[in-house]
């Protein structure tokens, strides 16, 4: 794992050469995290994998800081085989304007797993070959993955609100 | 195909309409009839409930796009509603043929959030089932494929050694699958007594029943013709999609995180890496049948040197105390009814916790805000990323290489659509 | 050692076999073979037989959706045998299949091709709602899944997530002997608790 | 004349009334249901959009051809099979030169790529 110090190498260079691209750094149990401006996104991972020799992109995952503002995020985890490092690109978008460039032209693994984020979050990717749902029905409104999103289900029926049950255990 | 329903007309839209240009450009100008057919949800060569829209030329397969989402249960919505240690019954039924990796992978993650330190015993002991888990999910992978390959007995071979380790797991756990037999912390329980002796018993039977299936199959001509030289994929184009697991060490890159970043005190033992090197459908099924070899030694090592001492960690804040211990000490009790009611506290932050499973790296992501529930989890499953490698695999192939190469692949329906 | 004869009560095991020996002999006439042919001919009725054929030799359809499937592919082999009753050809297709094992959790997107596939399973068909989920939506009440009984009827629920191999053999012979149309007793009529049924105001009361 | 035909001719008529009879009684006392998707091709549970007027590819046609040609030669030679030792060398003889044409034209259609799916 990058340590502290190569943590902050890696901001400085990333910050140099993309003006304005890293927003913060944090180093939390060995593992090292850099929060990137998300419309450098494509750029940051290209130089990433070029210098820093992170040539593996192992997951694209999305979540939602539900009380913090920007509300959705979306995580990529980059991993280098030869030295066995792994490193975080974090990057926050609000709800109002979710639209991130998606990174599938130059990492073809990000193809499903941006749809899930879209499918899950609504984040939108521009630039992505065919953004559609993959897991959720294709008519399926909403997005359930995210935390204002009731968890559904039936209620559990017990004699007290049996009354107000589905009706389809008569 | 006049009403043709506006899902499928959208499906098809996408990328296939200019194949039948391509392919009649490429066959000088005689343009051939394009027949979409869905290898569908219910089919019994797909191992669950994958469903692949494919665009067949006759025989040949010219476009294939899985399509996925037919057991999406919401998992990781419904963790998120639950306290850290009851996420576990939840995480199993994920991937559900190894339920051991997803449970080891949301503790291992945990435990690195608590800055939790796992009793040398408890890691013996979680390697041991890990492993167990590990031989079972390839007997089932290699019970199923050669069942779709026309090698119909060794189904009933294959389910035999399974039924081994099943007891073994319910000697262990109590139950057969999704035991929740890891623990936020350590085991559960401890090894009841009679354990190491049936391990003992079954690492002594367990090469030589491989070493069956490697006869029965290694010079099977029809299984060869299958499998030898069939839709290889280059290790580029695999880094590329983010393959891992077998397929990738089928193609000749031998990542393996037992060997690279070690977990659960996998760098005590001692055992080696199969690798492929042509990396079609016959490497990726030696690799498999490699491997179990492999994971009795590590049994058997773990074995071994199997430590005394406890087998969940010592620290009351996470781990309920014992039974016997409620009766005399109050301090016990206090720390039972929190754990039980609203259980242990997590510090803030976020983390990602990658282990080796069957078929790939499984990783779990967890976002804690300091409650007793986890704020997001999310599990990286191999199955759902190796899944896009099918279509440059099958491009060009015929449907019988599809199937067999569906086999080797092995998705687990449950893990890619969580 | 003296031989000693007992003398053979008619009518007692050892009299029949005597009986069914002399007849494969063909030592047998007369008014003795009519009596013999009288007592071991079993008299039913046409249901009967055609429901002892189907109940012996159904045709499950392969349907695996997730957990379930694996202790369903185990069911199938060799510990726990459903050959032991005939009902070890699982067919891919419901053209060919009388019984669909709902083995899994079904889903929102998958529940339209449940219901599909199980209006063109051919007349008389039956269906097994094995393990919680399909059931009652068992460990995951959320938005994703949807209970087998919403949507399509079920005859048999097997409890359990995923259910041993046992039990769902246990679902299938009880499935078997409602098919022989002499169901097995309720725990409600074996402990008599008739009544306590939570029926809701308002609903008819069962089998009216 | 007719003596000598008689029994396949009661064959053939009893094959025909038998087939007639169980379809008659099927349709006239089977249970009347009409479930809509149960006309409808089975596609892997998903409506299927493939109408009765499909046309399939040329290939399927030509290996069909091929394996009808080398099956009904297979056909033909359980009877002789059988009861080889009673027609004696002359049939073997026949056999012989039988399944050597017919190799003659399976080395052709090999030759000629026809088994080759194009």
């Amino acid at each position: 794992m990058p340590d502290q110090v190569g943590l902050e190498l890696i901001a400085g260079q990333l910050a140099s050469k993309i003006p304005g691209a890293v927003r913060q750094t944090t180093f939390f149990r060995g593992r090292g995290s850099v929060e990137i401006e998300p419309a450098t996104v494509r750029g940051v991972l290209a130089s990433l994998r070029a210098d820093h020799g992170y040539r593996a992109l192992m997951s694209v995952h999305g979540v939602d800081y539900y009380p913090q503002e920007p509300r959705l995020g979306v995580h990529y985890e980059l991993l280098d085989m030869e030295r066995v490092d792994r490193l975080t690109v974090k990057l926050r978008v609000a709800l109002a304007e979710p639209r991130v460039e998606s990174v599938t032209p130059d990492w073809p693994t990000a193809d499903h797993q941006e749809r899930e984020i879209y499918d899950m979050f609504g984040v939108q990717f521009d630039g992505h070959p065919d953004l559609r749902r993959i897991l959720m029905p294709e008519d399926y409104e909403g997005h359930p993955q995210r935390r204002d999103f009731p968890i559904g289900g039936e209620p559990v029926l017990f004699t007290h609100n049996d009354a107000t049950g589905p009706g389809w255990t008569r | 195909m006049s009403t043709r329903s506006r899902y499928r007309a959208q499906e098809e839209s996408i990328t296939l309409s200019p194949l039948e240009e391509q392919i009649a450009a490429q066959r000088g100008g005689e343009t051939t009839e394009l027949l979409t057919l869905n290898i569908g949800p219910h089919h019994p060569a797909t191992h669950g409930v994958l469903r692949l829209l494919v665009t067949l030329e006759g025989e040949i397969v010219r476009e294939l796009k899985p399509i996925v989402g037919y057991v999406h249960t919401g998992i990781e919505k419904t963790a998120e509603q639950k306290a850290y240690w009851k996420v576990i019954p939840v995480i199993e039924r994920m991937d559900y043929l190894s339920y051991y990796f997803n449970a080891m992978a949301f503790c291992g993650a945990v435990e690195t959030l608590l800055e939790c330190e796992v009793p040398k015993r408890a890691q013996y002991l979680r390697v041991i089932h890990l492993e167990l888990n590990r031989i079972m999910s390839h007997l089932v992978w290699l019970g199923t494929s050669a069942l779709d390959l026309g090698a119909i007995s060794m189904f009933w071979y294959c389910f035999r050694e399974r039924e081994t380790i099943l007891d073994l797991f319910e000697f262990s756990s109590g139950q057969r699958m999704h035991t929740r037999y890891f623990q936020v912390g350590g085991v559960m329980e401890d090894i009841p007594a009679g354990f190491e002796a049936k391990l003992r018993e079954f690492i002594a039977i367990m090469p030589g029943r491989a070493d069956q299936y490697a006869d029965l199959l290694r010079r099977n001509e029809i299984l060869l013709q299958r499998l030898r030289g069939v839709c290889p994929l280059d290790e580029e184009t695999l880094l590329g999609l983010g393959v891992t697991g077998p397929l990738l060490r089928a193609a000749g890159n031998p990542w393996d995180l037992r060997k690279a970043a070690p977990y659960t005190s996998y760098e005590d033992f001692e055992f080696k890496i199969p690798v492929g090197t042509v990396g079609d459908n016959y490497d990726r099924f030696a690799v498999r049948l490699a491997e179990i070899y492999e994971s009795v030694k590590i049994i058997e090592q773990a074995l071994d040197g199997l430590p005394e001492g406890p087998h969940i960690t010592e620290d009351r804040k996470i781990a309920l105390p014992p039974r016997h211990e409620l009766a005399t000490s109050m301090e016990a009790l206090i720390h039972h009814f929190k754990l039980v009611t609203e259980g242990f506290r997590v510090p803030p932050g976020e983390i990602y916790y990658p282990i080796e499973s069957p078929r790939g790296e499984l990783g779990c992501f967890i976002r804690s805000d300091g409650s007793s529930k986890p704020a997001r989890v999310h599990m990286r499953d191999p199955s759902f990323v190796n899944l896009q490698a099918t279509a440059p695999m099958v491009r060009g192939a015929y449907i019988a290489d599809l199937i067999a190469t569906l086999a080797m692949l092995d998705p687990i329906l449950g893990g890619i659509d969580r | 050692m003296a031989l000693t004869r007992e003398p053979i009560e008619p009518g007692s095991l050892r009299a029949r076999q005597m009986l069914a020996r002399d007849m494969l002999r063909g030592d047998l006439e007369g008014f003795e073979l009519e009596q013999h042919v009288e007592q071991s001919l079993l008299l039913t009725t046409l249901d009967k037989a055609v429901a002892w054929g189907r109940s012996n030799s159904i045709y499950p359809a392969t349907f695996g959706l997730a957990c379930c499937a694996i202790e369903m592919m185990s069911v199938v082999a060799a510990r726990v045998d459903i050959a032991r009753f005939g009902w070890e050809a699982f067919r891919a297709s419901p053209r060919q299949a009388d019984l669909l094992i709902l083995s899994g959790r079904v889903s929102i997107k998958m529940a339209p091709v449940v219901r599909r596939i199980y209006d063109q399973m051919l007349e008389p068909k039956w269906a097994i709602a094995m393990g919680a989920c399909s059931s009652s939506m068992g460990v995951f009440n959320n938005y994703a899944i949807v209970p087998a009984d919403k949507f399509m009827p079920i005859d048999v629920h097997v409890p359990g997530c995923p259910p041993r191999p046992e039990a769902l053999m246990h679902g299938i012979l009880k499935l078997r002997k409602m098919i022989q149309d002499d169901p097995d007793m309720g725990w409600r009529e074996r402990y008599d608790a008739e009544g306590t049924e939570e029926v809701l105001e308002g609903a008819e009361p069962a089998g009216a | 004349m007719i003596r000598t035909y008689l029994p396949a001719i009661v064959f053939l008529a009893l094959g025909a009334i038998v087939g007639t009879t169980f379809a008659v009684l099927n349709a006239a006392f089977g249970p009347r249901r009409r479930i809509p998707a149960k006309t409808q091709p089975y596609e892997c549970g998903l409506p299927s959009e493939i109408k009765r007027g499909f046309r399939f590819g040329i290939s399927f046609y030509l290996i069909a051809m091929l394996f009808i040609l080398f099956d009904i030669e297979t056909i033909f030679l359980y009877p002789i099979a059988a009861e080889l030792r009673a027609y004696g060398t002359f049939a073997l003889g026949e056999l012989i030169t039988f399944v050597v044409l017919l190799a003659v034209a399976f080395v052709y259609v090999w030759r000629r790529g026809a088994l080759e799916w194009r």
